[in-house]
Parts: structure tokens; sequence; C-alpha cells
């Protein structure tokens, strides 16, 4: 176990590494720099030069990169250009902010979304399934942002039950950041139970179609206990391997949600710093971003031995 | 219409509201506003940007100050006197003036800051301004006596003193020489502003106290000069990135002044009963900029029938609903040199335009226009352009891009035309500077026109009003012959507070000032 | 007396009312075993299925009764009917890989049934499986309970299955094909075990199969079932040995016997010779090591003849198929040496040998690409054979296609048409280059016992008619004794013995061949349904 | 499960209808600006409604279909191209190639996708071609990993292995029985991402980059109405709803091309 572990993160290290590389190129290509972006239209040139000097932008491009490793090596992501703060707490600080919304939103679709989809593959074709597979699909295929400023203009606008915008860490005023943070999670929710009924019922069809969930009936066992024991943890794991992705996609960036409604996560430092060219954040930040989806993939394959014992961690 | 409050929403403000009275139990008055992103440094005018600047001008003080209308006011000096064919200035300073450590501010004092700002070694933003290629040297500056300071220049400029006066330079303050250590490193700023830096809590909020030992000047407040009578004890500027977590922060009453809104806040704050709004001009400058060196747009005739074809007026009310008026001049609104010369500009002519377009032998060619969705402003104003300069056949093809690839492509002079907004300047001279130049060594000037460059020079050196008047009455007439770009407004500052706060009131510099109000 | 009977059975697809069953009626009694026989779509299973109440979806009873330990099963309610399940009836599946749930363990399966239809602790119940899986021969009781099922085998497996269905003592066993999906001898001891423990619980038992050795071996009575229709039924005796129906009659016949040897043994230079051959599956690969490999096959000399027909046999995991796929060169070796036509191509692809040599597979289904035309997949090999204009090659395509009983097929898709048909597309596309040497492996095994027949006899008339030289691999010995010249048994990768069809089937040497050999059902026309070569 | 089908072909008639229609008649021009009709509410004139510049939202709505449809079928395209030729080229030469290929794959696939097409926006430029380079850039990975675990499990097929045994070189195999085999989960695939890129347009667009005005997408319409939703709500509700009964509708075809597809469902 802890050598399969030793090994993945060994594995992870390439691909991390084209990671670092890509992030740091893509971020040089896109054209502007922060000094202009910082001086805006009053761009001395000879201040422009001081100030790209004093931000060690003048180096070569690869040494620069080489900089940015070396540092990267001892844990440090840098500071800002913008606001001079030092990268990694802000990006956690600003984590913090989308992992909740994703772990909670995530876990509640999941909740919502396995037994439903369960249940529609039992009644598989009936009037319910089709409901459950006609909602889901419908949950789907409206755009997450349009789904956002919809429930924001009815519980936040038109009903005034809730905030519409801001955000309250839950460690100052704990009723007030889940006052702020409801909304969010719900759009998030609804965007994820439409993903994942269909794949719980696509797993729970191939799974009654199996022998052994006659052999359960043929035993004499109740049908809930049919779904509940011989069918769900069967048809849990591949949505444990979606749910993984899933997580994984967004811890790294629920930009357009934040940005509905105007939360302070990682997906907007991320969208914010590009725009701002804040190269430290930038790449910090992505860099995290893909450190995350790697651990959170590692998380998944630890924990499927749970759901299906066929599979070794070793 | 009355918030019905959910009881998640209630308890939180009660909570908050519960708070907010056992930390006012101190009975300190505590003023909360907010920067969008944490100061740079403490040193004025060295390490810095607008949210340093706008700190810092509540700490320390310069010689002379913008008053309200742009004009140059004194501030530590009582007057001032040209000598020398106008490069000599000696000031009178005031008497009896503090500083934050209780010693007495002298002209010694002056001359060492003065000194350590002109020193390479400090890294003064504006210490290129007095270089050869700047507006004058500094050659000599000397104490005669411990209340005159005299400054001599290479050459006479109107520019010195709005120039040391510029809050980006810090306002060439003058501080104690115990802000920096022995070894010439900077410590903190101990200088003669109303208020004291108390405690800078990196990426959190810089507090600022009320400093007892100020002695204010009599005039009325205007600008950064004038009376600053210091109302609350605290000032805290917290540090939200978040524009919308700002506004939260206000109408939730954790914050009390958000600095720096768009228009679209505006018409959601409008009918908030727990927020005022001040609304006030700004400097700040959007127009279309052309590059004259295009194939196609070095002909006036083509850029004259752009402007022709576009109802400023319309444009203006549709995009900054009521906050701006339309200006076709450089000069901004509000500029003491705004006068009526400045307010003809370009009349819609549908027919005209069409004469002048078939004249130059237009045919539709596509003409590129870079446009921005960070300023809605911006981006609003090149979509009605686009749509008027449409109905006389003019072909723009926009192609919006984020504000730093614009910036870029602005720097580097690389674009058909734009859509763009200049920031404020507080002088008209700078006003023109800012557009006038030629373009093989500074591409990012719209306006090459050697005449122009000729008269903005002359501007520069003349302290005549009368005189500098003229100049800009006849650059205006040339700068809308010319058509180097149609400007279209300036902006507003648009700023909300609690109800609470009073005396509250921004002016045409975008920065704001913290004494004088008070909170109830 | 009466433990099941059932009357006028109708079973109908929901959808579109296509019958599956139609007026099927049998009765078991007690402490009889019933075979049921019947093909592909015979509706046998739907039938065994309907006794459970558990249709598959999508099918649905459409008339007659079913009556269940005097209990008319058309009166029960759902709850009765489950207590019913397990205690008067249980089923052992097909398929050992997919009948037992891999998430729960062993133990806690074969528990299940019991806590659900008996009162008992904890304590006892773990008791009663041990015993239970002792009982079928599990060597670690223990262990096992607490393991899961993919640790296990499929013959292991099957026991579990049977040790848990039969934990509760059911009064009637339905085994649904139970063994078809095992080889040979393992076959032999789950059916063993089987019949033991149904006797020792006076359960009766309904086999379905569609193999005749079986029922002759096991079952008292039978039914034939075709198409949903009852043919016939009477006694095992009457069934097998004087049946009644055409179709009946078919059936048996349809058993593989001997024929004559179709060559006399050939001397001289052999078309492909095999040299102490190796072939090892590397182990895995860590991240500074490799795990030791497995060989499949170890040190195999082998002559073929050409024209000859030589079978591999073997249980599985004997690398009877690696032995074939290493000898087309389709696998590495790891060793030794392959000879065709005395030039050495171990090491070199050999583009005649290549160009000589054909392969059938096992699945039909599954060698074919199903995007291609029939035509199209008979005509692909002769793209490799030089100056052949469109008009010829398609010529050769149509007479192909004629001699394997397909003409005018070839623009049909596979997936059109029946197993049997695909298989002939597969030997067609073999034979139509006229190649030297075919392997052929398993080629039958996946067809129904008509269908065998059928391509057998397809297959030994085109090897006579071009003569190529065969390596028939197949576990099942009346096929081997119908089609092989020579037959070389295989266990372990090695080869145990090799001789002449009449000398392994009439005199076995190797213990490995006699068990082989005993445990192969094969219907006795001489007299009852015995065992051959029991000595 | 008929009715999916139905639902989903209608949905997509009339998508198609309206792409085609506008592409030669609107009721009004779609770009013409008229402040003095701002903000109008539906009525009989304006179907829809008018924007913040007064232009009928009903004629973008029906002008901004064909764009999305333009934009989602060259996207989709690309993506599948490159990424079968890639994916194929992975999963059936393997070996360091494939370990190469995998490795940027799984380091593209770290990034969330929206945000990397947004950067690469900002590098190509923000407009039609820039979008569907980007999108396709960032969906490339997704289709790579279908097709290669496709080829991979294909290319142990029997018939593949019949292919060599007839003595058909390793390309030709490739290209004549494993690669069309592959394309039915990617056509499963290019159903959804479809629908992914009509989502992705919009929410670029609402982050600020998309198919730069005036012409109309669905994503940049309703992107623009956000700061009128709660004065003008009918400026999103429309082209909001065009997205997600597009997207329905897409979805639906895309289940029932599955079940199509579905080799269990063909042997049956």
């Amino acid at each position: 176990m802890l050598g399969y572990l030793a090994r993945r993160l060994l594995m992870t290290i390439p691909t991390l590494l084209l990671v670092a590389i890509g992030v740091f190129a893509l971020v040089r290509l896109i054209p502007g720099d922060p000094v202009q972006v910082m001086l805006g239209d009053a761009a001395d040139p000879a201040q422009a030069a001081q100030l790209r000097a004093q931000l060690g932008l003048d180096q070569p491009i690869p040494v620069q990169f080489m900089h940015w490793i070396a540092k990267l090596a001892t844990g440090d992501f840098g500071h800002s250009i913008t606001n001079n703060l030092a990268v990694l707490p802000l990006i956690l600080e600003r984590f913090q902010v989308s992992a909740v919304i994703v772990l909670v939103a995530v876990a509640a679709a999941a909740c919502i979304a396995v037994p439903a989809g369960l249940v529609a593959a039992w009644k598989q074709n009936s009037l319910l399934d089709l409901s459950v597979v006609g909602g889901a699909t419908l949950l789907l295929s409206i755009p997450s942002f349009w789904l956002g400023l919809l429930l924001l203009l009815l519980f936040g606008l038109k009903l005034k039950w809730l905030p519409v915008i801001g955000y309250v860490p839950f460690t100052e005023n704990f009723w007030q950041a889940a006052a702020f943070i409801v909304l969010p999670i719900a759009t998030l929710t609804m965007v994820e139970i439409g993903v994942l009924t269909r794949m719980a019922r696509a797993a729970s069809i191939e799974v009654l179609r199996l022998e052994y969930v006659t052999h359960a009936r043929a035993k004499g066992v109740p049908e809930w206990r049919v779904l509940a024991r011989h069918v769900l943890p069967n048809a849990f794991a591949p949505t444990w391997t979606l749910i993984g992705l899933v997580l994984g996609h967004l811890l790294g960036g629920i930009a357009v949600i934040e940005t509905v409604f105007t939360l302070p996560g990682l997906g907007r430092l991320l969208v914010d710093s590009i725009f701002a060219r804040d190269y430290p954040v930038v790449q910090g930040c992505l860099l995290f971003t893909a450190v995350i989806y790697v651990v959170v993939n590692l998380i998944v394959d630890l924990c499927y031995p749970l759901f299906d014992p066929r599979v070794t961690v070793a | 219409m009355r918030r019905r409050p959910s009881p998640a929403w209630a308890v939180g403000l009660a909570a908050l509201a519960l708070w907010a009275m056992l930390g006012r139990a101190g009975a300190e008055t505590l003023l909360r506003a907010r920067l969008n992103a944490d100061i740079r440094s403490t040193d004025p005018g060295t390490n810095r940007d607008a949210n340093t600047d706008a700190v810092v001008a509540h700490i320390v003080e310069g010689l002379v100050a913008f008053r309200d209308d742009t004009s140059i006011g004194p501030m530590l000096a009582d007057s001032w006197a040209l000598s020398n064919e106008g490069k000599t200035y000696t000031f009178r300073l005031r008497q009896g003036v503090k500083f934050h450590n209780g010693a007495t501010m002298t002209a010694d004092d002056v001359v060492w800051s003065l000194k350590r700002w002109l020193d390479p070694a400090t890294q003064w933003r504006c210490l290129s301004e007095f270089s050869t290629t700047g507006i004058a040297r500094i050659e000599k500056v000397e104490a005669p006596d411990p209340q005159t300071v005299a400054i001599t220049l290479d050459q006479p400029t109107a520019l010195f003193l709005p120039t040391i006066a510029r809050p980006d330079c810090g306002q060439t303050a003058v501080i104690h020489r115990d802000s920096v250590g022995p070894d010439g490193k900077w410590i903190a700023p101990i200088g003669t502003g109303p208020f004291k830096l108390a405690e800078w809590k990196r990426g959190q909020y810089v507090d600022v106290v009320r400093f007892d030992g100020y002695v204010s000047r009599s005039e009325p407040r205007t600008g950064y000069t004038g009376a600053k009578d210091v109302k609350v004890d605290r000032v805290r500027f917290n540090v939200i990135p978040d524009s919308s977590a700002a506004k939260a922060g206000l109408l939730s009453g954790s914050l009390d002044v958000v600095m720096s809104l768009s228009i679209p806040d505006l018409e959601d704050l409008k009918s908030r009963p727990e927020v005022q709004l001040s609304i006030t001009p700004s400097l700040s400058l959007t127009g279309i900029l052309f590059q004259t060196k295009d194939p196609l747009l070095k002909d006036v005739r083509i850029r004259r029938a752009i402007a022709l074809s576009i109802d400023t007026a319309q444009i203006v009310d549709a995009v900054m609903l009521g906050t701006a008026r339309p200006n076709n001049s450089a000069l901004p609104l509000g500029s003491p040199f705004y006068g009526e010369v400045q307010s003809h500009g370009y009349e819609q002519n549908i027919a005209e335009a069409k004469k002048l377009l078939v004249e130059a032998g237009y045919r539709g060619q596509p003409i590129k226009m870079i446009t921005n969705k960070r300023y809605s402003f911006v981006f609003d104003a090149s979509v009605l352009v686009q749509a008027m300069a449409q109905g006389v056949g003019i072909n723009i093809e926009l192609e919006v891009m984020d504000w730093a690839a614009q910036l870029d492509r602005y720097n580097r002079g690389d674009y058909q035309s734009m859509a763009f907004v200049y920031s404020a300047r507080l002088d008209p001279s700078l006003s023109f500077e800012m557009l006038t130049g030629p373009k093989a060594s500074q591409p990012r000037k719209v306006w090459d026109n050697p005449e122009g460059q000729e008269m903005l020079r002359q501007s520069m050196m003349i302290d005549d009003t009368a005189k500098r008047q003229s100049l800009f009455d006849e650059m205006h007439k040339r700068f809308i012959a010319d058509v180097p770009m149609i400007v279209l407004f300036n902006g507003a500052e648009l700023t909300a507070l609690r109800k609470s706060i009073k005396g509250y009131a921004g002016w045409l510099y975008p920065e704001p000032r913290f004494w004088g109000v008070t909170v109830e | 007396m009466t433990l099941l009977s059932v009357e006028n059975l109708r079973i109908e697809v929901s959808a579109n009312k296509a019958v599956i069953v139609d007026d099927v009626s049998f009765a078991v009694e007690r402490g009889e075993f019933l075979a049921v026989v019947g093909e592909s779509g015979s509706g046998k299973t739907a039938a065994a299925r309907a006794v459970l109440g558990l249709l598959p979806s999508g099918l649905r009873k459409a008339g007659g009764r079913i009556v269940l330990d005097g209990i008319d099963l058309a009166k029960v309610s759902a709850r009765q009917m489950r207590a019913l399940r397990g205690p008067t009836v249980g089923m052992v599946f097909q398929e050992p890989m997919v009948s037992l749930n891999p998430a729960i363990s062993v133990g806690a399966q074969m528990a299940e049934g019991l806590g659900l239809h008996e009162r008992l602790g904890k304590r006892e119940i773990r008791g009663r499986c041990l015993d239970m899986l002792a009982r079928v021969q599990i060597r670690d009781p223990e262990r096992t309970f607490d393991a899961y099922p993919h640790e296990f085998s499929g013959g292991m497996r099957q026991r579990i299955m049977l040790a848990s269905v039969m934990l509760l003592k059911p009064k009637l066993l339905i085994a649904d094909e139970p063994t078809t999906a095992l080889d040979t001898l393992t076959q032999r001891e789950v059916l063993d075990l089987m019949v033991g423990l149904a006797r020792d619980h006076g359960t009766s038992v309904l086999l379905i199969t569609h193999n005749l050795g079986l029922v002759s071996r096991y079952a008292q009575r039978a039914l034939v079932l075709r198409q949903g229709k009852m043919v016939e039924t009477g006694t095992t005796r009457q069934i097998l040995f004087s049946p009644q129906q055409a179709y009946t009659r078919r059936l048996v016949e349809a058993l593989p016997r001997r024929g004559a040897t179709t060559k006399a043994q050939q001397v001289g230079e052999p078309l492909v010779s095999v040299r102490d051959l190796k072939v090892g599956f590397a182990g895995r690969q860590r991240l500074f090591r490799r795990d030791t490999g497995v060989s499949a096959v170890n040190g195999v000399d082998l002559d073929i003849a050409a024209g000859e027909t030589v079978a591999v046999v073997g249980g599985s995991g004997s690398g009877k198929t690696t032995l074939g796929r290493a000898m087309l060169r389709l696998i590495p070796t790891s060793g030794g040496a392959i000879r065709f036509r005395g030039r050495d191509v171990t090491a070199t692809t050999d583009r005649e040998f290549r160009l000589a040599s054909q392969l059938v597979f096992q699945d039909p289904y599954s060698s074919l690409d199903p995007r291609m035309r029939v035509g199209e997949l008979v005509a692909e090999p002769l793209r490799h054979v030089p100056h052949l204009a469109a008009g010829e090659r398609d010529r050769r395509v149509e007479a192909m296609l004629e001699e394997v009983g397909l003409a005018g097929l070839g623009k049909r898709w596979p997936h059109e048409l029946s197993g049997g048909q695909r298989q002939r597309i597969a030997i067609a596309r073999a034979i139509v280059r006229e190649p030297a040497f075919v392997v052929a492996d398993e080629p039958v095994s996946a067809l129904d016992m008509t269908i065998q027949a059928q391509v057998l006899k397809l297959f030994e008339r085109l090897q006579l008619q071009y003569g190529f030289a065969c390596l028939f691999i197949s576990h099942d010995l009346a096929a081997v004794e119908q089609v092989a010249d020579r037959v070389v048994v295989m266990q372990g990768g090695r080869i145990v013995e090799q001789g002449s069809r009449d000398d392994i089937f009439d005199r076995p040497q190797h213990d490995y061949t006699k068990a082989l050999l005993a445990a192969a059902p094969v219907l006795d026309f001489d007299g009852a349904a015995t065992a051959r070569a029991s000595g | 499960m008929r009715a999916n089908t139905a639902i989903g072909s209608v949905l997509m008639v009339f998508l198609l209808g309206a792409a085609i229609t506008g592409a030669f008649w609107t009721p009004f021009d779609p770009l013409r600006i008229n402040l003095r009709a701002r903000l109008q509410a539906p009525s009989s004139l304006h179907w829809f409604g008018t924007d913040e510049f007064g232009r009928d939202v009903l004629s973008r709505v029906m002008v901004g279909a064909g764009a999305s449809v333009v934009i989602a079928v060259l996207t989709v395209l690309l993506a599948v191209t490159i990424g079968v030729m890639v994916g194929c080229t992975a999963g059936y030469i393997r070996g360091w190639v494939d370990r190469i290929i995998m490795a940027v794959t799984d380091a593209l696939l770290a990034f969330p996708g929206i945000l990397l097409a947004l950067a690469v926006m900002i590098v190509v430029g923000a407009n039609k071609t820039g979008l569907i380079l980007a999108l396709g850039l960032a969906y490339i990975p997704s289709v790579v990993r279908v097709v290669r675990g496709t080829v991979l499990s294909i290319r142990e097929k029997e018939y593949v292995e019949a292919s060599r045994v007839i003595g058909n070189s390793e390309v030709y195999s490739m290209m004549r029985h494993v690669m069309p085999n592959a394309i039915a989960p990617v056509a499963v695939l290019a159903t959804s991402m479809f629908g992914w890129v009509l989502l992705a347009e919009s929410a670029l667009s609402f982050l600020g980059l998309g198919v730069p005005p005036p012409a109309p997408t669905w994503g940049n319409m309703l992107a623009a109405s956000r700061p009128f939703m709660e004065t003008a709500a009918w400026l999103s509700i429309a082209p909001g709803l065009c997205i997600a009964l597009t997207l329905l509708g897409i979805n639906l075809l895309g289940d029932s091309l599955r079940d199509r597809l579905d080799p269990r469902m063909a042997q049956g």
C-alpha cells in the first residue's frame, strides 16, 4: 500500500513537470505583461523597464523558469505581482472557498443521484425511469451560470430569502457564511445531479443484468435488500470513479459559478490573475489545480477497493 | 421594498451587530473603507500604486497640493514666488507644522526630503520628470532660512508645481529624516499629515489613526489641501480584492465606504435604503483611438467621417446612464481651462460623413476596432460607435481583448482603432501630453502633429494662464481637425457609503479623503 | 409424489408478444433428476426461471399453471414467493464468474440466505456455512468464508455457489447449464458433488443442459425443447436410445463419433515441426524489478505432416491455446524452434509461412470485423495473392461462400447471421487462400450441438478437398475423436502423451489422459449411460 | 426510449430550422441599434423583447443559432479529427509514443478545460477561430483518452488478430479494422461534446472572452444579459432556453445513439 502510494506519487512527477513547463510557456505566450497592467496608459518606457527589472521579468525566460522551479522545490510559490501577497497562502485561502462548495455540492449530488439512478434502473422504462432520466438530462442541459442566475433571481431578488452576493468565511460567522453559499452549492448540486444520475442509472442497469442479482433473488432476498446490498455497492464503483473525475476538475475551477455568486474562490483568483497577468499567481494556481487533480484521483483510486474488492492497491 | 430576511440571514446580522457593538464599546470611532488590493509600500511615490497613493495621502503632505478644481494651492508652503526668469521658486513655509514624532518642520527637513527624492537610489517615481528628458532639471535646493526654501530649475516650466503635487509622486512629501534608518533604508513614514500610520497588516488592512498634534490650514477643505479636520479616531483600509464582496460588506454594514464602483453597481445600489452614493465627474477619458499610420486610416477624411457618423450625446447617455456628459475635447470637463472653445466638438452629420467617404474612396474595407470588457462603458461605447458608423457605411469589426492584451497593443501602437480609457491627468498640459508625441519614438501616442507638439511644449513652459488658455484653445481646434481620436466622455467616480457617514465628498481626482468625515 | 408440476406454460416477450415458451408441461417428482435439453432459443432457461418467478425483465408469463410443493404460484404474494425461494427451490447458474457478488465476501453471501430463512445465531450460521464448504471439498473453509469471490477459479466458485444454495436444503434445485463454462475434469467433479448433495438432502434436480452426455450420465428423465415447444419427454433411455421425434434423433445423431482416419500416417519431412518450444508470459513490471514470469508452454516437441489433423487436448490452463498461437507466430516464443517446410521461421517474419498458415477462432462473434460485409471478409485474405484480378477474386469468394453453404450472402453483415453461419464465414476466410496449415482453436465449442456437427462435417470435407494440415485445439474429446488423426495431450504446458487417435482413446497410458477420458461424458450406445474407459 | 429519439429529433430540427432561417431572414436586422427602443419587454412586435441597445432579441437568437451551431460543429470536428489520430497512434503503437502522448494528455487533463480555453483564447485572439481552437484543444485530451482506450481493447479483438494472420500489415490493420470500430464511442462522445461546446462558449463569454459583438451567439447574448437580470429577465431567458433545449435535444439523441451502438443491443 505504501509502496503503491510511493510509486503513484513518483509517476505524477513527469506529469507535473510537464504541467509546470506548459503553464510557464502558456503564461509567457499571453500577450501583455504585468508591468503594463500596473502602469496602465501612463507607461513611461524607462519606468516600465525599471519595474520589469525589479520583478525579474527582464531576464531570459529559461532563467526565469529555472528560478521559479528552484523556488518551487523549496515550497515557495513566490509573491503576487499585483498585491505582493505570498501566492501559496493566497491560493490556499481561496481554495477553501471552492473546496467547501465543491465537496458539499458533489456529496449532496451523489446522495441524491445514486439512489435516483438506482431506482430508475430498477424500474427501467417505467414512467418513473423516464421522468428521472428526463429530469437528469434537463439539469445537464442548463448552462450552470444561467441556472445560478435564475436561482439568484428567484431566491435572492424576488423572494429575498438569501443574500445575493458576497462571502464571509465560516470561521467568521457560520450562519452568514452558510447563507452566502447555499445558492452556489444548490446550483452546482443540480448540475452534478444531472451527470451523476445518468451514470448511476447506467451502472445500475449493468449490474441488474448480472446473474448474482438473480442469484440473490433466488435466495429469497427482498427487493430493497437486493438493491441496497447487491446492486448499490457494485453500481457505485463506476460512479465513484466519475465522482473522482468531477471532483478533480471542479476543485480546480468553478470559476463561472464563483463569478455568478461573487465568491472569492480559486477559479476566480485564476481568472482575475490571468487578466492581470499576475504570472506567479497564474502559474501557482494552475500548478496547484493540477496537483489537486492528481491527488484527488489518487485518493479515488485508493478508495476504490472499498467498493470493489477485486481491485487491490499493491 | 422591504427586505424579508431569512432566519439564517437574520441570525447572522444579529451576531454581526452584536460583534460590532462590542467592537465599538471602547468608544473609538472607526471608519472602514475598502482597498481592492493591498498597498505596495508606505514609502510615498516609490513602490506604489493608486491604493498606496490613497493611503499615503492621509499620512504625508507636500509643499503644494491640488485643489478640488485641479488648480494648485499651498499646503506646507504658505506662499511662493518666482524669480530668475521663472526658474527659481522660493517657498515660504507654514509656521509650527509638526511631524508625527512631535518635531517641528523646518526648511532643513524640506531640503533633506527633496534631496532624498532626487537620489536615484530612492527610486522615486517622478525622478525622470526632473531629468533631462523631463520637464526641467532641479539645479539647486537651498534653505536660506528655517522658513524658506528655494528651488532652482534649469528652465522655466508651468508644470513644476503640478508635478510636485502629483499624488503618484507622493506629493513630493516632506518627511522627517527618522523615516529612514541610518543605512538609508525606509522604515515608516513620519509625515505631517492629519493621520499617522498605526498598523499595516499585510494582505488584510492598513490602519491610520488621528494625529492629535496636527495643525490644520484655515481655508475650507479642497482637494488635497485646505482644512483637514479629522473627526474619526481611526480609519481602517480593508483589503478586499473582490468588488462584489466589498459591495456585500457595505450592504451588511461591515464596511462604511466603497470606492470606484462600476455603472451596473450603481443601478443595483441606487435602490438600497442603507446606502448613499457619491457621484463625481472624474478626469478619466474614454474615446476611440485611430492609428494615423494605418494605410486606410491615415486618410483624415475617413477618420472624420467616423467622427461625424456618431452621436456622442446619445452614446454617453446610453453608456453612462446620466453620470457623465459628452465631451469631445482632450481637456476634461471641470478643468479650469475647459471653456467655450472646448465645447465645440463633432456634430453628427450623416450626409457630410458619406460625402467624405466617397471623396476618400472608401469602399467598405473593414476597420478593426479593439475593445475590452473590463470597462463596461468602453465596451458599450464601442458597440454603439460601431453601429452608428455602420449607418454611413463604415465597416467596423470589433475585436474584444482582455485589458492587458489591449494595453500591450496600445503601447506598441499596434492597432487600426481601439476604444480606450485614459486615467486622470491633473494638468491640461498633461492631458495633451498623454496624447501628443512623435509616434516614431513613442508609439503609444495617438496625435503625431509637430505643431501640436510645439504648442504643448510651450504650454508646459509658461505659467501665464491666459497664454496657456489660448494655446489649449488652438490645440483643441487642431486636435478636432486632425481626428487622431474621438474623445467621447470623461468618467464618473462612484463611491457608495453607509447612510451613517457624513461629510464625505469626492473630487476630480479619484482618491478618497477621510478628513472632515464623521461616523454617526 | 409430484414436487413441481408445470402445465401449459406460456412465456412471451412483453414488448412484441413473441412467444418464448409455448404450451410446455412437465413434472418433477420428489428426489427425481429431470433434464431439460435444448439448443439456444429453445426457451429452457426461461421455463426454469418461471418456476422461481424470476423471469428476466422484458419477459412475462402469459399462461399456464405452476404448482410447486402443492402451492399454485399464481396465487402467492411476492412475499410468500420470496419465502419459497431458497428453502423450497434453489438455483445454480451457468456463469460462475458473474453469479457471485464481487463486492460481498463468500461467507456473507452464503449466510444471507440462512439469515433470511432460518432463525440462527451468528456462530451457528458460520458453522453451517463452514460445514457446507467442507462438504463441497473446498480446501480451507475458514479462509474461504472471509474471502471474496474473485479470489477463486471458476470451478471453485461453482462449488461455493452450490454450497450456498444447498445450505438451505431446497426441495428442488434448478441447475442452469451449471458446468458449461468449466473444463471437462472440473465439470465432472462439480456435477458429482451436486448429485451427491441432492441425494443427501433428498433434493429433486432440474438440470438444464445442451449436453446429452451429461443427461445420459445423471438424469432419470429428460424433456426435449425446441424453439419454445416441447418435442419429446420420457426416460433418459427412451430419449437417447429410441427417440421418437425427428428433432430428438437429430440431436442424438449430432453427437460426434469416431470417423475414419482421413489419411495414412505420413512419413518424411513434416510440414510444420516444433522443437522444445517455450512460451513465457512476462511478469508484471514493477518499479525496479519484474515479477517472475509464468511459462505457458514449456518445451513442446511436435511434428505435423501435410494434410494431417493433430488434435491438442487438455484442461484449461494446459497451454494448448498458447501453443497454437505461438506456432502461428502470433505471440513471441521464449525458446525453441519452429520449422516450416524445413526452414526455421522462429525468428523471422517469413512471408511464405504467414501466407500459408491460417487460424480459425473459437468465437465467431468476435473474430469477424463487425464493420465488414461477409464478402469483404472472405475476400480480404486474397489481397495478398499476387496478380489477382478483381473479377477473379470475386469469383473465388463466391465459390468459397458456396462451398461453405453461404451462397448469395456476400452482401450481408456478420451480425445478421447466426453463430453457425458466422463460423462458416470464419472457415471460408481461413481456407480461401488455400493454406497449407490451419490452426483451429476450439472452432465449434461456442456452437449448438446440431450446428457443431454440421460445422465439423464441413471442416472435414474441406480438409479432404484442400488437403491442409490442421492443428485442432479442443477440450471436447468427442469432437476430437471425430476429426483427429493424431492426438496430443497437454498438461501444465507440456505434452504428457501423444499418439494416434485410436491409441489415445482406446489405450491411454498417462493418468491425466485417463482422467480426461473418464470425465468426458459420452453416450454409450451399447448399454446404459456410463463413462468410457473407466479402467 | 423511442420518445427520446423523437423529442431529441424535434428539438434538433427546430434548432437547425431556426439556424437556416436566420441565415436568410429575420424579423428585424439583428444588429440594428435603436436606442429609443431599449429594453422593451416581449410584445407582439418584438416577440422576445429588445436588448440594452434596442436590438430585436428574436432576430438575434435566430442568427445566434447559426453561429453557435457552426462553432460547435467545427470545434467537435477539430477535436475528433486530431483526437482520433493521436489516440489511435497511442493505442496502436503503444510503447514510448504512447507514454509520451499520455503524459501530455494527462497534463492537459489536469487543467480545468474552461480556464485552459480562456488562456488559449487570449493568446490566439477572441474570435470564432480562437474560440474553436481553444475549445478544440481543451477537448482533444478527452477524445484521445476514449479513442486510446477503445483502440487498446479493439486491438486485442480476435478480428484484428485475424487480420494479422491473413498477412495484413499493422498500418493496414489499424486503418481497416481498428479505426472504424473505434468510431462508435467517439460518435457518442462527439454528441456530448457538441453540448459542452455550447455551454463552454457561453461560459467563456460570461468570463469576458467569446465571439466578439455585435455578431450574436447564444453565449454572448446570455453573458451580456447578466446586468439586466432583474430589470429585463427576457434577455437571459431567450438564449438560456435555447441553449438548454438544444442541449436537451443533443443529449437525448446522444442517448439513442449510444443505445444503437451498444454491442449488446446490436446482438439482441
